[in-house]
């Protein structure tokens, strides 16, 4: 009941995107999907950046001089991490709040996060080789970034992971909301002692080969950054709606288990009869 | 916490009180609404078929689990405060299903960790060894290579060592033969002489009626309120009270998951 | 050549982004059917 | 102030007596230098067999590639022997619900961890010892600078016991723990494992110039881990 009521006390606050789902569907019949006026507003938002983005990024935005057409990658990696690190970010704070304010809000916003966080982290590996073998001529680079950024993917893999783990559901919330504070540590400590590590025996790879980001380049990006800020704003808040939901029904599985705990009667029959004799020793047939 | 100990302290002396008292073990409702009250030097047998929530029970009197819903007090602590949660488990002595020893440390071995961790004196350990029958070949014995009845003895001599307010026993006499199940009677007889209290499950009736001031039933996770007919196997039709009754709204089912 | 890694990640990017989606919306759809309407109003 | 300092003394004597049980029940035992030693030697020799022994030349001098290789291949040993020994540290205290009788006892989540990962860390000590032995034999590899490579081997193994301690706790009591942990701990080991190769690399051939850099930076890093550890047990531990 308490955690309920600092749920929408919190929610109230601070979060009232994630509440409203003023569907055009009937007050009676509620909403039949997890879509709101906000998400359709995020979502026609992130379609409408798309457009510019693919018209500016792969039509108009000239070649470059070296990298040729792979330099338009950049479009689509750079919003990507920064989709990455605000979600892992995200899923910090959330798992920060979570402990001092033990709303399950929190740790569920953690959770959308950190899986949001984990898809763009794979788009971004995936831009980030496709344009690292026509750039550097090869797939992959030890790059501090690189590395890092491939560390922090299994890491927050992991972190699924443990979100998922068969044990007692708020001993569950508190450990992965630990994790998710430790992972975001452990991201930073990765990151810079690649970084040292390669800071003292070469450049940076990505120094070498400077682009300047201007003109159409700039406007491509800031379509790239809109778009990907908005489908992950849109992801988030379906996925945190879908995690609710799924809390709502375990909540549901509870009381049902709970109902049925109370009237469970002892109705084991201890006698064998003539029946049941045949078919336990009978043997063949 | 202060509160509700003031409450308690003032109305009764009751050791135990539990209220509407719902505890999840992995997210299933293994107690679903227990009452319970225990006042001091009371020894009570909690009797009821496999899986009605006996060891959860004596797990959340312990100290060990949280209260999803419902209100508990343990020796004038909350069962809702981890604080207080800690503070229970010191006075309580549990005996579980589990032997809690270390396979590979002798008998004397597990007993000295197991004092020192509970800042028990040492002086004590070789006295209750000799009492429960554990010295002689058995004291250097690794515990792996004990029998069963053999190692219930030696996990009950760690609670003995503890000097617990309350006894919290899971199944005693389960591998002991005669004179070990005795040894429990006599133990538990004269730690209520001292003050103790004790709650223990048992599906040995007949011992357990005889050490026993009082027996409850439990049955689905809670007071089983209505005896059956002894002796009958008809229960398929009998249909308890409360299997019927709506959940009071509101109180226990949606609470919400435990907080503290 | 070059503008072969380019519709490569393109495509999969937008692939990644609109199959989640996708399965996002499809979820979001079905879970909202199992569970009762008074509890389908988000956080209330 | 008096009664931190009580409370304090009271964790650390807690943690050295779990830490001296597990020493105990190793003696006892002997699964970690029975199983878990010839294992992490076994994997050197087939480091052996796999890597080629091919001479390269770096910088003004010649070796061999494996020798080459044979700091990080030293690590690598070691981290994936501490996947044991972290897994058996916890075995031994689920086995018979001990880790409830330990909070039975009112023993301090903080005591728990320390003393649990003090133990792993002398274990690990003893293998890093063992392994590093039958290291410098077959990879044929020279130490130029001892106390260099004595502070990487101890802040190493710190930081891996840490770690691995904390990673433990929190897949406690799954029943998927035992594949779950490996996947969370060994991407956190990454950065141990790098810092202490370039570490040990520096106190075998002494071309790095960053001399006590590494070491010091592991240092750090395993105070940091026995610092989140020690902090966040009492999260980990409780109602599991």
């Amino acid at each position: 009941m308490n955690d309920l009521r600092t749920i929408v006390s919190v929610a109230d606050e601070s979060e009232e995107i994630f509440i409203n789902t003023d569907n055009d569907d009937s007050e009676r019949s509620g909403p039949t999907s997890t879509r709101s006026k906000s998400t359709t507003v995020f979502g026609f938002l992130a379609i409408a950046t798309f457009v510019p983005l693919v018209f500016f990024g792969l039509l108009v935005a000239e070649p470059h001089s070296e990298q040729q057409e792979s330099v338009k990658l950049m479009f689509i990696h750079l919003p990507s991490v920064l989709v990455t690190y605000v979600s892992f970010f995200c899923t910090l704070v959330c798992s920060i709040l979570y402990l001092t304010k033990k709303s399950k809000f929190w740790d569920l916003l953690a959770g959308a996060s950190a899986e949001i966080g984990v898809l763009f982290c794979g788009i971004l590996l995936l831009s980030g080789s496709l344009w690292g073998k026509p750039t550097w001529g090869v797939y992959w680079q030890w790059d501090p970034r690189l590395t890092s950024t491939a560390v922090m993917f299994v890491m927050y893999l992991g972190y699924l992971a443990v979100r998922r783990m068969d044990i007692a559901a708020e001993a569950k919330s508190r450990r992965a909301a630990v994790l998710g504070i430790v992972s975001f540590l452990n991201v930073l400590i990765v990151h810079y002692s690649i970084d040292w590590w390669r800071g003292l025996h070469q450049g940076r790879t990505f120094e070498s080969s400077e682009i300047k980001i201007e003109g159409w380049y700039l406007f491509s990006l800031m379509f790239g950054m809109l778009f990907f800020s908005f489908v992950a704003i849109w992801m988030v808040i379906h996925k945190f709606r879908i995690l609710w939901l799924e809390y709502q029904l375990e909540r549901m599985d509870l009381e049902l288990a709970i109902n049925e705990r109370r009237s469970e009667v002892n109705d084991l029959d201890s006698s064998i009869d003539a029946d049941e004799e045949e078919l336990l020793f009978g043997g063949g047939s | 916490m202060a509160q509700a100990s003031e409450d308690n302290l003032n109305s009764t002396d009751a050791i135990i009180n539990l209220q509407d008292a719902i505890a999840l073990i992995d997210n299933y409702p293994a107690l679903s609404g227990m009452n319970f009250r225990l006042e001091q030097g009371e020894t009570v047998h909690i009797k009821g078929p496999n899986g009605a929530g006996k060891t959860t029970l004596l797990s959340l009197m312990a100290g060990l689990l949280p209260l999803h819903s419902g209100q508990g007090q343990v020796l004038d602590n909350d069962l809702s405060d981890l604080g207080d949660r800690r503070r229970i488990r010191r006075l309580t002595g549990l005996l579980s299903h589990e032997s809690s020893l270390y396979d590979e440390l002798t008998v004397f071995g597990n007993l000295k960790f197991w004092c020192s961790a509970n800042k028990v004196e040492h002086e004590i350990i070789d006295p209750i060894m000799d009492r429960l029958g554990l010295s002689g070949r058995l004291r250097n014995l690794k515990v792996s290579s004990l029998s069963a009845g053999q190692r219930r003895r030696t996990s009950l001599a760690v609670i003995v060592c503890r000097r617990p307010r309350l006894w919290l026993l899971d199944e005693p006499y389960s591998g002991l033969d005669e004179a070990g199940q005795n040894l429990v009677d006599a133990f538990v007889q004269t730690a209520v002489t001292f003050g103790a209290s004790v709650v223990f499950a048992s599906h040995d009736s007949d011992r357990a009626k005889k050490l026993a001031s009082r027996t409850v039933e439990m049955q689905g996770g809670r007071l089983k309120t209505q005896k059956l007919d002894s002796g009958s196997h008809k229960t398929r039709d009998y249909i308890p009270i409360e299997s019927g009754e709506p959940l009071p709204d509101g109180t226990h089912s949606k609470g919400g998951n435990a907080n503290d | 050549m070059f503008w072969i890694y380019t519709i490569v990640g393109y495509s999969a990017a937008i692939g990644i982004i609109g199959l989640y989606s996708v399965w996002l919306i499809m979820r979001g759809r079905r879970m909202t059917r199992k569970v009762p309407v008074d509890k389908r109003r988000f956080l209330e | 102030m008096v009664r931190i300092v009580k409370e304090a003394t009271l964790m650390i004597r807690d943690a050295l007596l779990i830490a001296k049980k597990d020493v105990r029940v190793e003696i006892s035992s002997r699964v970690i230098f029975g199983q878990v030693l010839p294992f992490s030697l076994l994997i050197l020799i087939l480091f052996g067999l796999a890597i080629s022994s091919d001479l390269i030349v770096t910088g003004d001098a010649k070796r061999t590639v494996l020798e080459q290789v044979s700091p990080g291949l030293f690590w690598l040993a070691i981290v994936f022997s501490s996947l044991f020994a972290v897994n058996r540290s916890f075995k031994i205290e689920s086995d018979n619900g001990n880790l409830d009788a330990l909070r039975m006892a009112g023993i301090d989540p903080a005591a728990i961890f320390l003393g649990k990962a003090l133990a792993i860390s002398l274990l690990i000590f003893i293998l890093d010892l063992f392994v590093g032995a039958l290291a410098v034999v077959i990879f044929n590899a020279s130490i130029i600078d001892f106390s260099i490579l004595g502070v990487t081997v101890f802040a190493a193994t710190i930081s891996i016991s840490m770690s691995g301690t904390l990673y433990a706790g929190i897949t406690a009591g799954s029943r998927s723990k035992d594949t779950l942990m490996p996947l969370l701990l060994l991407p956190t080991m990454a950065p141990m494992l790098l810092i202490a190769t370039r570490s040990t690399e520096a106190a075998l051939f002494s071309e790095d110039q960053t001399g006590w850099g590494w070491p010091m930076l592991l240092s750090v890093l395993a105070f940091l881990y026995t610092g989140i550890g020690m902090l966040s047990f009492g999260a980990l531990m409780e109602e599991s």
